[in-house]
């Protein structure tokens, strides 16, 4: 495969950026300012649109900027599965944006320049995770995206926000720095360079039980994938407004999460050393699976609307994980397709989630009996949204998961099979009831009905964008399988 | 003139001091300019050796003209700028001259009235900390290590109050250090017979395991240990620098303890070379397993801790752990690590007591329950402050992280991994200690931009201090992206070559 | 019995130090501190001029033979001038150090009118 | 009997100055404690004196014995503690004293790996030494050897351990000079009244009155034939020091004070140091390295090792000015606790 060196990946990293200066520098005319933020959104997704063609049939943009530790420096590659998650958070970058303005905007938020601020800072060292060329890289940039993302969380400035905020941080930064920081330097010790290489890095003679010990640190240490036992800061982040956990702990947060573990896997171990040595493969599937049941379980009995989405999160990111984790070709391409298909289903819900609160008020799933007959658009779209998590066929999770339950079957690891399966049960028991007593129930309090007001236009348009992004993605899957693909064929050597 | 600029390092701030206590009587205006100009001369010098340095090679410099005689070595004193020294000269003079313009306000207020021959003795503590780390002479470094001693008792004591008491013990403390230090280098000279470093290194393979060398090796080593405030012998610094007036504890902080670590390497690596200390395995598990305990002792306290002065000087003794046990592990990248964070953390400490400074400086108190709502009132400053908490911590872009990347990565290859948990439980209490100071300073004080909450004004530090603070805190940054340059070009060259790799 | 009288020098100049190091930190009146520190620093000068020292050695000032004109001397004969230079460096600043920290015990004095460092630490706690 | 390497008076020597460091600091009068310190140093200097080491004793006995001694009666003087109380926290002592019995065992295993004491060709006395004994004459053409290596071989030494006497002189200022202001408003520091002021008693001011002269001239020769006899620049200024203080103790220090204002003695204090560092920078601005007096020989008379000798007159010049200019700030700044009024 031969690369390509431009300066553009540094361009689109660079864009969001210089829109972050723009944002505080204009912080006096709100409208100048979200403009500039639809600009450089427009420019990013055309930068990557223009890297797409080359990337799909295996060319790799690539560029150094400097090197920081002997022949580890600051380096950027682009690929197939870089391209698609920088692809897909961007594109649901701007239905957040028109989102977060419609909710802020009304209820005269404070500080929404610093929001909007480091909302940018967020999505760029995302970008920058997706581009990166080596660990220490990816490392640096998923410090950027904790670090820029804790004003956010911790938004309101109020009490359960601080609390949040802690939680939220010693999570995310204690496992770091716990975890995957000495991970990554014993690997650049024993290996002496942490590019992501076709079949890993590690010498053929390194002892299982070194990697053993490296993979679950690395699993522990990138917490943002959320693997039990270190997933508490999920719902603890969920005090956050509506827009940061519609697109941050949708899209961007965890999915940085479930990346970087994704490029561990594939890129520093390599897929076929995790197929040919059974119990490095059967870790990461333990782990993914029963994070996978057990935050099913949990989501079914959360009644907060947020918080059952937040664990319905969890368990949607271990599919991922248990993807890569049976070490087959199909299974990582049906890994890395599940990333868009479970970003765009699970925006949708939250942006219902937000719409549904800015209207009446309304957190608790109990409390929203009977609200389709009064929002029938945004239960619609909600219903769309939990249908693409569940994996039904009208929505493109049912085209992930379809791939993911081949890989499953000609892996090792058999019963992941079962496990997928009673998983897409539980989500649909914990999706459904929502939607049906929405519609079909008698309202529980009528009096907050009532006075609920049809939330403004521009907080339902993104709802139709994304969930109408659901139904395209399952006509259109075709064209994202083939970034997985070439993905998966680039790493796997069958 | 080239071939002076060793000198010109000393002499800069000797003579500054010198004529500053002159003018102290007449004009006391010029006493502070005076110093400056001493101490730009010396930085000057000490930037241009280092790139002198890096392209041609260590500068010798020979005292009175009396260099090497047939048959009896070096006769007279010889100070040398080698690969292993040259940049902690260049980071002691410059952040001397940085805390020197930086310290002039707070000078003018707390110790106004009887501020005559504060910058004499400032520049003279220059002096004291460059001789050390400049001369290539073993008595000599011992002739500087009490010129830095004495001055920096009188530093302290400028505190009034409880400095004294402080001031009293770190001197006993202090005088011990240096007895051992000199009784060591009494060892060596019995058995070598010449006080030159090239000389002792020379002579010391060919004596073998020799117990009064191996005793005077230890001696030297108790002597910098208590200069540095090493685990067993920390009892005086948390007072010293907590007591002291802030300018004092501003430039004593961050120099006096990392040139005394830089004794111990350079006497580690030149003077008694590297497979000495593999011969004695026993100290060297001994002294990995002191450092871990000191710097999660050290992190502990730091926890505890109300007073920000106190805390920084824990921080401090924490960070003397992370260069003693990369010292002691051996290998090259542990050198490394520890010859980086020397330069490192003495801009890390730096930068955390300019901070602090501003913030007593308008705050008037240390205390961290009186921190609230400083992100509002000083945002600069504690702009300043995060990026160094961060670089302590170990964020990736700071000079923080790549530091303890090589100390980890020497640890993970020696195996030494009680070393490596004591670094990462360090960082971790860093953090802690950061956000908490966050939540305090920003969170727990209504909004001012809320409509309804109380306008908090600003009170920014003055500009004089302000800068210098910003500017070594960008200094962590730059310092940071340029470790891999300073590594290539110097560090590895001053790694002892029978290392392994 | 032949090997610990040739280095009688050696074993008092370790009891001295030995002496001076524990008042230093043992003792609580800071005078004495003061006066062990003097003792320690007084030790280790013993030591360098005892490994300087030569048998039966003369005074290391040359005796002039003709008027300004100066001998070859034996140099076996003159004591080592280069261990006493050092000395000097050490009187004078142990000296020094003494002269700072009997300062300091005063001004310590002053403020809790006792040299005894447990009343000192209870006079600050309070 | 020779078998015996050292003299059986070194012998006694050495049990006495034991002795006197263990009563000196067991003893429980401070004052008392002062005065054994004293003899302790003195028996010092006898046994330097009897191992060759002419100057160190000379040092020791006028630094050592006589301004220290000075240095801590006037302390004892001023806070006027002469007991010292509150014996006990014997656990405490036990244990540093084990620690310390340790640290000197350890120090005795290198014992038997030591050159033979007194033996002429161990390292110490074969490597660098011999070179100074036998070039003094032709280099700088100073018989005292001591005084050659002292300014010469080894003169940054030397300037740097005048600036370690010029730190302590301005350190023991700043802390403890009263500054102007807090002069008037303290009250003055209740002090025990000397049961016995010598400032009064004519036996004592005649002798002081007609001492002071020989000492000065006697310190004069010190510095100036430091070349050819033992002395130099700190014993002379040491012994020119003690004179201007025994004037302060037999009169008072405002004697003192009328003829040497606190400001010329602070100022001189700074003025020898400027002057070793100048001729330094002499030699540099003549083409030579620091502090190589060779390059001062169109100045100075003579030609290269004669102006070598002069460069080091002149240093001990410097030296000896602050030197003595320092022993007596200091001394004044101990007696009256920085109040510069009244003292010991």
């Amino acid at each position: 495969m031969d690369t390509i060196h431009s300066f553009t990946p540094v361009w689109i990293i660079l864009t969001s950026a210089v829109a972050a200066l723009l944002i505080a520098l204009l912080g006096r005319w709100p409208n100048l300012r979200e403009s500039c933020i639809f600009v450089a959104a427009a420019i990013k997704l055309g930068l990557l649109l223009s890297l797409a063609p080359a990337v799909l049939d295996g060319k790799l943009y690539e560029f150094e900027v400097m090197e920081l530790l002997p022949n580890v420096g600051l380096a950027f590659k682009v690929d197939a599965l870089g391209l698609l998650f920088a692809l897909v958070s961007v594109s649901l970058w701007i239905p957040t944006t028109i989102f977060s303005i419609g909710f802020l905007r009304p209820l005269k938020r404070h500080a929404q320049t610093r929001f909007f601020f480091f909302f940018t800072i967020a999505i760029s060292s995302a970008v920058g995770v997706a581009f990166s060329a080596n660990l220490l890289t990816l490392f640096i940039f998923y410090e950027a995206l904790s670090l820029s993302t804790y004003p956010l969380v911790t938004h309101h400035q109020d009490d359960d926000a601080i609390k949040g905020g802690r939680k939220y941080l010693t999570y995310l930064l204690g496992t770091s720095i716990a975890f995957a920081l000495p991970a990554m330097i014993i690997v650049y010790q024993q290996t002496g360079n942490l590019d992501f290489a076709n079949g890993g890095v590690f010498a053929s003679g390194t002892s299982t039980a070194l990697l053993a010990v490296l993979l679950v640190m690395f699993l522990f240490g990138f917490a943002k994938a959320g693997l039990m036992p270190f997933h508490a800061w999920l719902p603890g982040a969920m005090v956050a407004p509506a827009p940061v956990s519609a697109l941050l702990h949708a899209v961007a947060v965890v999915k940085v999460g479930v990346f970087s573990i994704i490029r561990v896997l594939t890129g520093i171990f390599g897929v076929d050393l995790l197929a040919n040595t059974p119990s490095l493969s059967t870790i990461v599937c333990v782990l993914a699976g029963i994070t996978l049941i057990v935050a099913s379980l949990i989501a079914l009995t959360q009644d907060n609307l947020k918080s059952r989405l937040a664990y319905s999160t969890i368990g949607q990111l271990s599919y991922i994980i248990l993807g890569v984790g049976l070490a087959t070709k199909i299974g990582v391409a049906g890994a890395a397709l599940h990333i868009p298909m479970h970003a765009f289903g699970k925006i949708t819900l939250f942006l219902c989630a937000g719409a549904i609160y800015q209207a009446c008020g309304a957190k608790r799933i109990s409390e929203i009996h009977g609200l389709g007959r009064k929002f029938p658009l945004t239960m619609t779209a909600f219903f769309i949204g939990s249908l693409c998590v569940i994996g039904l066929p009208p929505t493109g999770g049912f085209v992930s998961k379809w791939y993911l339950l081949n890989g499953s079957l000609d892996s090792a690891q058999q019963w992941a099979f079962a496990v997928f399966l009673t998983s897409s049960l539980l989500n649909a028991a914990y999706f459904l009831p929502i939607v049906y007593k929405a519609f079909f129930a008698a309202p529980t309090d009528a009096a907050r009905l009532d006075k609920a007001k049809e939330p403004p236009l521009l907080t339902i348009v993104p709802l139709f964008i994304t969930s109408a992004g659901c139904v395209l993605l399952f006509f259109f899957s075709d064209k994202l399988f083939q970034f997985a693909n070439t993905f998966a064929e680039m790493y796997t050597a069958q | 003139m080239r071939e002076q600029l060793p000198i010109v390092i000393i002499l800069g701030p000797l003579l500054g001091a010198v004529l500053a206590a002159f003018t102290g009587w007449f004009r006391p205006k010029l006493s502070h300019p005076l110093v400056v100009v001493g101490l730009a001369i010396s930085f000057a010098a000490a930037l241009k050796l280092v790139f002198i340095v890096a392209a041609v090679g260590a500068q010798e410099y020979w005292l009175g003209g009396w260099g090497t005689k047939p048959g009896h070595g070096v006769v007279g004193i010889q100070i040398t700028v080698d690969h292993l020294n040259t940049l902690l000269l260049a980071a002691v003079s410059g952040i001397a001259l940085l805390t020197a313009l930086y310290t002039k306000r707070l000078v003018d207020t707390e110790l106004a009235g009887r501020q005559r021959y504060f910058y004499a003795l400032f520049s003279l503590l220059v002096t004291g900390l460059l001789g050390i780390t400049i001369t290539g002479d073993i008595f000599n470094l011992y002739v500087f290590m009490e010129i830095a001693a004495l001055s920096s008792y009188a530093l302290i004591a400028y505190g009034r109050g409880r400095a004294y008491m402080a001031a009293f013990n770190y001197l006993i403390m202090g005088t011990m250090g240096a007895c051992l230090y000199l009784l060591g280098v009494g060892f060596v000279f019995a058995k070598t017979g010449t006080l030159n470093i090239d000389d002792v290194s020379a002579i010391v393979p060919a004596l073998g395991q020799s117990q009064a060398l191996f005793v005077g090796f230890v001696l030297i080593l108790l002597g910098a240990w208590a200069k540095m405030a090493f685990f067993p012998f920390h009892g005086w610094l948390p007072n010293a620098y907590a007591h002291a007036p802030t300018a004092s504890a501003a430039l004593l902080a961050p120099l006096a303890t990392k040139v005394a670590v830089y004794t111990m390497l350079r006497v580690m690596v030149t003077v008694y070379s590297i497979d000495y200390i593999n011969h004695s395995p026993g100290i060297q598990s001994a002294v990995l397993y002191l450092s871990s305990i000191a710097i999660v002792v050290a992190s502990f306290f730091s926890l505890t801790q109300t007073n920000l002065k106190k805390l920084a000087s824990y921080i401090v003794l924490s960070e003397i752990g992370y260069m003693v046990g990369g010292a002691w592990l051996a290998n090259k990248p542990g050198l490394t690590g520890a010859m980086v964070h020397v330069v490192a953390d003495a801009a890390m400490t730096s930068a955390l007591f300019m901070a602090i400074g501003c913030i007593v400086y308008r705050l008037g108190q240390a205390q961290l329950d009186d921190l609230k709502g400083v992100f509002f009132k000083m945002p600069v400053t504690m702009a300043a402050f995060v990026v160094t908490m961060a670089a302590l911590i170990g964020v990736p872009p700071t000079c923080g992280f790549f530091s303890k990347w090589y100390l980890i990565q020497g640890a993970a290859q020696a195996g030494v991994w009680h070393f490596v948990v004591a670094l990462l439980l360090s960082s971790l209490v860093k953090a802690i200690i950061l956000f908490r100071i966050i939540e305090i300073g920003y969170n727990r004080v209504p909004h001012p931009a809320i409509e309804g909450n109380p306008a908090i004004p600003r009170n920014e530090a003055p500009l004089s201090m302000l800068i210098p603070t910003v500017a070594m805190a960008l200094g962590l940054i730059a310092l940071g992206l340029g470790t891999s340059t300073l590594v290539n070009t110097i560090i590895t060259k001053a790694l002892p070559a029978a290392l392994t790799p | 019995m032949e090997n610990l009288m040739a280095n009688f020098n050696y074993v008092i100049v370790v009891v001295l130090m030995m002496i001076g190091l524990w008042s230093m930190l043992a003792q609580k009146n800071l005078i004495k501190k003061c006066i062990g520190m003097a003792i320690f620093q007084t030790g280790i000068i013993l030591f360098f001029i005892s490994i300087g020292a030569k048998d039966n050695a003369l005074v290391p000032i040359l005796a002039e033979a003709a008027n300004h004109t100066y001998a070859v001397p034996d140099v076996a004969k003159i004591a080592n001038p280069l261990t006493q230079i050092l000395m000097l460096t050490a009187i004078v600043v142990g000296v020094a150090t003494l002269g700072v920290g009997l300062a300091l015990a005063q001004k310590i004095y002053q403020q809790h009118s006792s040299f005894d460092e447990d009343e000192i630490l209870e006079n600050q706690r309070k | 009997m020779s078998a015996l390497p050292i003299w059986q008076f070194d012998v006694l020597l050495l049990m006495l100055v034991l002795l006197f460091a263990v009563v000196a600091l067991s003893i429980r009068n401070l004052m008392g404690a002062a005065v054994v310190f004293g003899a302790y140093s003195f028996m010092m200097c006898l046994i330097w004196a009897g191992m060759g080491a002419v100057d160190v004793a000379f040092t020791e006995a006028a630094v050592g014995a006589g301004v220290s001694t000075v240095f801590v009666v006037s302390t004892l003087y001023n806070t006027g503690a002469t007991v010292q109380r509150r014996p006990g926290g014997l656990a405490f002592k036990l244990f540093i004293g084990v620690v310390v019995t340790l640290a000197g065992m350890f120090l005795l295993t290198a014992l038997p790996d030591f050159p033979k004491w007194g033996d002429p060709n161990s390292p110490v006395n074969a490597t660098v030494a011999p070179y100074y004994i036998l070039n003094t004459i032709s280099d700088s053409h100073v018989p005292n050897v001591v005084t050659s290596v002292l300014a010469d071989y080894r003169g940054f030494d030397t300037l740097l351990e005048t600036t370690v006497v010029f730190i302590a002189c301005i350190a023991i200022y700043s802390i403890l000079r009263v500054d102007k202001a807090k002069l008037e408003t303290d009250e003055p520091v209740v002090v025990a009244a000397p049961r016995y002021d010598p400032s009064d008693s004519l036996i004592v001011r005649q002798a002081s009155r007609f001492m002071v002269p020989f000492m000065q001239l006697f310190a004069l020769y010190v510095i100036a034939h430091g070349h050819y006899s033992p002395g130099g620049g700190f014993q002379g200024g040491v012994i020119l020091g003690a004179s201007l203080i025994l004037l302060a103790i037999s009169f008072d220090l405002k004697f003192l004070l009328r003829q040497w204002s606190e400001k010329t003695l602070m100022l001189l204090v700074a003025a020898g140091v400027l002057l070793y560092a100048a001729v330094g920078l002499a030699c540099v601005f003549m083409g030579g390295d620091y502090l190589d007096y060779g390059y001062l020989d169109s100045v100075l008379p003579g030609e290269r090792d004669m102006a070598r000798s002069h460069g080091i007159l002149l240093v001990e010049i410097g030296v000896g000015i602050t030197v003595m200019f320092s022993m007596i700030a200091i001394h004044i700044n101990l007696a009256s606790n920085g109040r510069f009024d009244r003292g010991l």
